[in-house]
């Protein structure tokens, strides 16, 4: 009789039976800024979550751990979440690389993974045969197709045609740039300059020399926060005559904004905290309520997303049958604050979330970045120099 | 100890071991080494003696190979080795021991022999040359140091060691640097016993050394350098008799008569 | 020689090598051999994760001390290991991995020749930068060339090795390992030893008493960066990626010095244990500290260089010299 | 023909940031005899205590230049004392591991007090320019460089014309000799090591106006000051000056010139390095 | 010195026991130098001369035995502070600043005391006196000059800051005979002024002839001791040099 309730006693306060999620997140590194901002949109999640009488009518439990932004740190903890924590499904991820180093064990305990980051194609090949691969966050060639398309409207509307490119030579920049300057091409544009240069050096210098004799209507700039302010800085230094600056860093140095220097310039993001759609003034509220200030990184609304969508799906399954959950998230038609949510098939998986059209392109307006495209989301009408 | 002095009528007959001609070293605008020759024989021991400044161990370090001569020849049994390596030189019969002992300080006394024992003649395996470094050692009395790192011997120890090593290279030939130098007096003999010793088992030995007792008990023949020339060449007695070699060490008056 | 003779005049003559010297590195193994099957319950396959990088890493510090015992400080680690990477993500498309793993390293190796023979003149500052410039030469020839042949920055996928299966890797791992000890072990016992002590301790005697220095530093770098390779191989296997950024970073030069120095230099068994303590540390740190967590590299680096010149062979056999494994 | 001044103009002004960080490292080889891998560092927290004052008091980085140069001089003597003077006798592969650690010990302790974020800091002249010609020159590059000429001169100044700098000078030279005619070479080391460091700062707090602040920022200038430093000659401070402007006129020339050039700078640079190494040593062989 | 005469002080060196890690150079020497007395230390190359310097200026630390500057114990102060008590040093291999110029050089000789600043001017008007070589050669650096002209700065360094004691390591080491004539002709005259001399020679006949009184080491050991004139004179002091 004891021993019975004494097993009771333990199985209750060991949470047996309640739901259990793994998170794994560069907290550490050199993707901490995206991992953190992430892991405060699981955080908030999992209170409305639990608020909401959780998961199977069992709170919810989160796991969290560090990939430090490298593979051999990745493996061993997801290896950890899987077989020690024991969780049932996986998510998080936002480094390509890691993704990449934990495809194997991933695929060797045929994990559920519920993916907001990576967006490199060889994540996509890595993961291709998976079976419970879902991934959120839109590929990169769509986040090319959705820039692609804003300067298509560009050339409509501006008469932007000479375009260069300057990408740092990591594989962030360099991802390929061989198919972007072709696609520019193929799409009317002049390509009048392609450039690499070493981020975090600060040496703009020849490069905006160089640009300057090319003259081009638009910069495009794949590159790093750090070379944000430096190249912002040359350009005005060197009074290069541009219609407008377009840049996709992972993520914006701190306080940006607030720098005249980052007038105008344009950018991409899946979000921004001023997006006027009626689930992104919920989530942005409920992030101030929570954390007592904003973000502008939208890994935070989409880790949201990623484990409210999840929660919502293994709720419609009724159990943490992995075929059962995978065929619920699959139908997922909810809105969220990049606008609603489906997942359909990419090049080489079955389950893509977000896509080109979740896109939104904004510039740096008066000390806040502000949505220009697509049109039907544009706050203010953007600034063209030309 | 059979004394093994040499006529320079008797030397003539025997086989050459060293032969230095015309040797010249500059650095920039020191001509430190200047037009130096002389001849070594087997079984003899040279000093090479001169005032601080002399050129000595520029001289030694030209034989040795630390320097290219900017000028002159030298042949090491019969051989001309004057672009050859340190190493080709040690290979080919050369030994030595320097001023400042250079143990090697992180191995053990009997390693440092068997370093020696090991590189200085081709196809010496690894238990040979350990063989070789254990009699090495009972011969230079440092059998009881043997396993002792070579950092914890005291300084005539250390100079047995240079000695010991430099002989396990099987040389023809033994340059010495000084080892008498920081040495008291009776460690001084101790150590002109060991040269003897290792005159008697058939090197040849040149020696450089300030202390004159020292060089006169063990050199057969003298060279005296000043101002990196040679200044005389010949037996103690003849040297020490010669007047410019007298006013090289004693001074001249020449400076006085302000 | 009156106050010798006072001493004994014969000696002990002892062997070079005891099998009782064994008896640590042969615990190390046994324990590393055992560890997949100890009964560690539900984290048996998290640790044998840890486990395999750390063998990874215990690897990469050996090959790196073999260079340094031939004096040579090298910053150009990265560059081998990072050679096999790339050299087994490129062959392992085209045969089979036994044959891809050795060929990567032996290409590795040959480059090394050339690193080896070019910065044989330089000594300390001069030799750490000129390695330190190689690896970043060598990382900008690879990210440059174009995309088709070695993926350019973006890095390639590198064929899993033995099917991904985690316990198969770890006793491929072990047993380079092993490969890289008995390399290490044999050194100790053969002229190379003597040959790279006698280097480090002072190149111009060793000269004068007939090493061959050319000839034995090439062989250092050689061995050291075959192996280097091979550990370069391992690790790309694991993790299915490799990019010229991080696989060519400063970081994985550093490492492999800091765990043979805290280990203790110019030893078999100290990178190794250098390897294990401060991979597991880390892994307890890196869990509550976050970011920086690195700190305690420094840290240690400081301490071990001011306080502790030995590594923890230092503590292990205190007062000891010479014939150390 | 334009292209081409505008690009000697550009790695002329990348230069004047290079001979600054390249001259304090130079001057700790040169007088101290220790290579310190730790400078980078010491640039970062200048940077930082720029970025600091700056984004909290809003002091102008110019303006809390000289209390951030006292600031990291002070931070470079107490490590002197604690640290590098323990390690003068020893071998240099332990001198050089230990700045090592220091280095790895201020990056990571940088990250875990302020994060991986990137700080940029605000000044109202950030913008502006100069026009000459057809050339324009950044206003803040040209403060940069101008301060950076400044600097030097009064480093040269120093050096040359107080009893401080001749001191330092001969204990560069001789170290014996200095013992000997009185110096207290100790002091002397302690002095030129905090000077080092504060060198170091001022680089950092042009680094913070000109580009931003980061725990990793020394990085990039720690690795090129290394390398001008070995191509000067280690402690040859005039060497430095035109090894600085060789290399960053030959970068932007290449960044310029060579298609994807920004690709290949690195490795020209280091390229660069790595044959004068080679060449040099091969040349000094007796 | 004919601005402010110099007054010399006494050195007196006690049982001094020194020497470079386990190489013990110095056994015991004891030797003493009054006031403006000029005392020549002579002995065989390795008989302890250089360090028995070495230990006067601090940068040898003894292992036993006690120096005494003007009556104050210096043998455990630093070179800087034995610098400021008034001991000039002109070192074995002259040790001089290569990359500064001739009149750096000197200036760096006064540098480091006060008093002696204060009469920079006039000592360096001095030194020049002394050695008109010196002012001809001003700016040119010291690292290009001849041995000779080299000693002459490392004398002029050393009396720069105007010591009461000057030491001096073989002076005529590498020079020619003129050269020396006119090194020890300053070295004499400076003495002549009040500044008590210790010099170290090689050149014994030199040497000799010149102090008022020498000691002769031996193996780290004071063996005689005596006028010049007697020392010259006697049997052993040839035997030590040349064992004849």
């Amino acid at each position: 009789m004891k021993k019975m309730l004494l097993t009771g006693v333990l199985l209750a306060l060991s949470g047996a039976g309640a739901v259990k999620v793994g998170v794994l997140l560069p907290l550490s590194g050199s993707g901490s800024v995206s991992g953190q901002a992430a892991r405060n949109g699981y955080l908030l999640a999992l209170d409305e979550i639990n608020r909401a009488g959780g998961v199977l009518g069992k709170p919810l439990d989160l796991a969290f751990a560090d990939d430090g932004s490298s593979p051999a740190k990745a493996v061993p903890e997801f290896v950890k979440l899987v077989t020690v924590d024991k969780v049932d499904f996986m998510a998080g991820g936002v480094s390509s690389a890691t993704s990449i180093a934990i495809s194997g064990p991933a695929k060797q305990y045929n994990t559920f993974m519920a993916w907001i980051g990576a967006a490199a194609v060889p994540v996509e090949d890595a993961f291709a045969d998976h079976k419970y691969f879902f991934h959120y966050h839109p590929w990169s060639y769509y986040n090319f197709e959705a820039i692609l398309d804003y300067f298509k409207y560009l050339k409509r509307s501006k008469g932007a045609r000479n375009i260069a490119i300057a990408y740092e030579d990591g594989p962030f920049g360099s991802a390929g740039i061989d198919a972007t300057v072709a696609a520019f091409k193929k799409a009317g544009f002049n390509v009048v300059m392609s450039e690499k240069f070493k981020t975090g050096s600060g040496n703009f210098g020849p490069l905006v020399s160089k640009a300057k004799a090319a003259r081009p209507d638009i910069l495009y700039w794949v590159g790093y926060d750090t070379d944000a302010l430096p190249l912002a800085t040359e350009i005005k230094q060197q009074n290069l005559q541009l219609g407008l600056i377009y840049g996709t860093p992972p993520s914006w140095p701190v306080g940006f904004e607030k720098n005249k220097l980052a007038d105008n310039i344009a950018g991409l993001s899946l979000w921004l905290p001023s997006s006027p759609q009626a689930e992104s003034r919920k989530f942005v509220a409920a992030y101030k309520q929570k954390f007592g200030n904003m973000t502008e990184e939208y890994f935070a609304p989409l880790a949201y997303v990623n484990l409210k969508t999840l929660a919502a799906a293994i709720n419609r399954a009724g159990s943490t049958d992995k075929d059962k959950v995978a065929a619920e998230l699959a139908k997922t038609n909810t809105p969220t604050p990049f606008g609603p949510l489906t997942f359909s098939k990419s090049l080489k998986t079955q389950y893509q979330g977000f896509k080109s059209g979740n896109w939104l392109h904004f510039q740096f307006l008066g000390d806040s970045r502000v949505p220009v495209y697509p049109v039907k989301f544009a706050q203010k009408p953007m600034v063209w120099n030309k | 100890m059979t004394a093994v002095s040499f006529q320079p009528s008797v030397a003539s007959q025997q086989e050459v071991v060293l032969r230095a001609d015309g040797l010249s070293k500059r650095f920039g605008g020191l001509l430190a080494v200047q037009n130096v020759t002389f001849t070594q024989y087997s079984g003899e021991i040279l000093a090479v003696i001169g005032p601080n400044g002399a050129g000595k161990t520029t001289l030694l370090n030209l034989l040795s190979g630390v320097y290219r001569p900017t000028a002159g020849r030298l042949h090491l049994l019969g051989r001309d080795v004057t672009g050859e390596s340190m190493e080709a030189r040690c290979h080919a019969g050369l030994g030595r021991a320097f001023q400042i002992v250079r143990p090697f300080p992180e191995m053990t006394v009997h390693e440092n022999v068997t370093v020696g024992a090991l590189f200085g003649k081709a196809g010496v395996s690894l238990p040979e040359a350990r063989e070789r470094a254990y009699d090495l050692l009972e011969r230079t009395g440092l059998a009881a140091h043997a396993e002792k790192a070579a950092h914890e011997l005291t300084l005539l120890q250390d100079k047995r060691l240079e000695v010991a090593r430099a002989l396990a290279t099987q040389p023809r030939v033994l340059l010495l640097d000084e080892v008498m130098a920081g040495l008291r007096p009776a460690e001084a003999q101790e150590a002109v016993q060991l040269v003897r010793s290792v005159q008697g088992s058939g090197v040849s030995v040149l020696f450089i050394e300030h202390i004159m007792p020292v060089v006169r008990d063990l050199a057969d023949r003298v060279v005296v350098m000043d101002q990196g020339q040679v200044l005389a060449e010949g037996t103690y007695r003849e040297v020490t008799a010669n007047p410019q070699v007298v006013a090289a060490y004693l001074g001249t008056e020449e400076g006085l008569h302000a | 020689m009156s106050r010798a003779m006072e001493t004994s005049r014969t000696v002990t003559r002892r062997p070079d090598f005891t099998a009782r010297a064994l008896v640590p590195l042969g615990l190390f193994f046994g324990l590393a051999l055992v560890f997949p099957f100890l009964p560690l319950g539900t984290r048996a396959e998290y640790l044998l994760q840890i486990a395999f990088f750390t063998l990874v890493a215990a690897i990469l510090a050996l090959s790196w001390d073999i260079l340094a015992r031939s004096g040579q400080v090298s910053l150009a680690h990265a560059a081998f290991y990072g050679l096999g990477a790339y050299g087994f993500a490129l062959l392992g498309k085209v045969m089979p991995w036994f044959a891809a793993m050795p060929l990567a390293a032996l290409i590795a190796g040959l480059v090394s020749l050339i690193l080896g023979a070019v910065t044989l003149r330089l000594s300390g500052m001069y030799f750490a930068i000129a390695t330190l410039a190689f690896t970043e030469v060598v990382r900008t020839i690879i990210q440059n060339l174009p995309e088709s042949v070695a993926g350019g920055a973006n890095g390639l996928l590198v064929p899993a090795l033995l099917g991904g299966n985690a316990r198969a890797q770890y006793f491929l791992a072990f047993g380079v390992l092993l490969f890289t000890a008995l390399v290490s072990l044999a050194i100790r016992r053969s002229r190379l030893h003597h040959a790279f002590a006698a280097i480090r301790q002072g190149e111009e005697t060793a000269r004068v008493l007939g090493v061959s220095v050319v000839r034995y530093k090439l062989a250092a770098f050689f061995i050291s960066s075959f192996l280097a390779a091979l550990g370069g191989v391992l690790f790309a296997g694991k993790t299915f990626f490799i990019n010229p950024l991080e696989t060519f970073s400063l970081a994985n030069s550093i490492a492999p010095l800091t765990t043979s120095i805290f280990g203790g230099l110019y030893t078999t068994l100290g990178p190794m244990l250098g390897a294990t303590v401060l991979r597991v540390a880390e892994e307890l740190l890196h869990n509550s500290v976050k970011n920086g967590y690195l700190v305690v590299y420094g840290l240690v680096l400081m301490l071990t260089i001011l306080w502790l010149p030995r590594g923890l062979m230092g503590l292990l056999r205190r007062g000891k010299h010479g014939g150390e494994l | 023909m334009e292209l081409f001044f505008q690009t000697l103009l550009n790695g002329l002004l990348q230069s004047g940031l290079y001979a600054l960080v390249a001259s304090g490292l130079a001057l700790a080889v040169g007088v101290v005899g220790i290579v310190n891998f730790a400078h980078g560092e010491f640039l970062m927290i200048g940077a930082f205590l720029a970025w600091g004052a700056s984004a909290y008091l809003g002091v102008d980085p110019l303006l809390s230049l000289p209390l951030v140069a006292v600031a990291v001089f002070a931070v470079g003597a107490l490590t002197y004392r604690v640290s590098i003077r323990h390690v003068l006798l020893a071998p240099e592969l332990n001198q050089m591991l230990l700045t090592f650690g220091l280095g790895i010990l201020l990056q990571n302790l940088a990250l875990m007090l302020l994060g991986g974020n990137t700080r940029t800091v605000t000044t109202p002249y950030q913008g502006s320019s100069l026009s000459l010609g057809d050339l324009s020159v950044g206003g803040p590059k040209m403060i940069a460089f101008g301060l950076a000429v400044v600097i030097l001169a009064g480093l040269y100044a120093v050096l040359y014309r107080t009893n401080l700098g001749r001191q330092m000078r001969a204990v560069a030279q001789n170290r014996r000799g200095s013992q000997l005619i009185g110096i207290d070479v100790d002091r002397v080391y302690l002095i030129a090591f905090g000077v080092s460091c504060g060198l170091a700062a001022v680089a950092g707090v042009l680094v913070a106006t000109l580009l931003f602040a980061s725990p990793t920022v020394g990085l990039v200038f720690a690795l090129k000051a290394f390398a001008i430093i070995v191509m000067a000659g280690l402690g040859n401070l005039t060497g430095v000056l035109w090894a600085s402007v060789v290399l960053g006129v030959s970068e932007a020339l290449v960044q310029t010139y060579v298609p994807g050039g920004g690709g290949w700078s690195d490795a020209v640079f280091f390229l660069l390095i790595f044959a004068t190494l080679v060449f040099r040593s091969f040349r000094g062989a007796r | 010195m004919t601005a402010s005469r110099m007054q010399g002080q006494e050195l007196v060196i006690e049982h001094l026991a020194a020497g470079y890690g386990k190489v013990q150079v110095l056994w015991d020497v004891g030797l003493h130098a009054r006031p403006g007395e000029f005392v020549a230390v002579i002995g065989a190359n390795g008989a302890g001369k250089t360090t028995t310097l070495r230990a006067v200026s601090g940068v040898v630390k003894p292992t036993g035995g006690r120096i005494l500057l003007g009556g104050q114990d210096i043998t455990r102060s630093a070179p800087s502070q034995i610098v400021g008590l008034g001991l000039g040093h002109v070192p074995e291999g002259r040790e001089l600043f290569p990359l500064m110029t001739v009149r750096e050089n000197l200036e760096l000789g006064a540098a480091m005391r006060a008093e002696a600043r204060a009469m920079q001017a006039q000592t360096l008007d001095h030194v020049y006196t002394l050695f008109p070589r010196l002012q001809e050669r001003a700016s040119q650096l010291a690292g290009t000059l001849s041995g000779g002209e080299q000693q002459m700065v490392a004398v002029g360094r050393a009396l720069m800051g105007r010591p009461s004691v000057l030491v001096v390591d073989e002076p005529s080491l590498g020079l020619s005979p003129l050269m020396t004539q006119t090194v020890f002709g300053a070295l004499k005259a400076v003495n002549a002024e009040g500044v008590t001399v210790l010099l170290i020679e090689q050149n014994v006949g030199l040497s000799l002839r010149l102090a008022d009184r020498a000691y002769v080491l031996e193996n780290g050991q004071v063996v005689n001791e005596g006028t010049g004139a007697a020392l010259l004179a006697d049997p052993k002091v040839r035997e030590a040099y040349l064992a004849l």
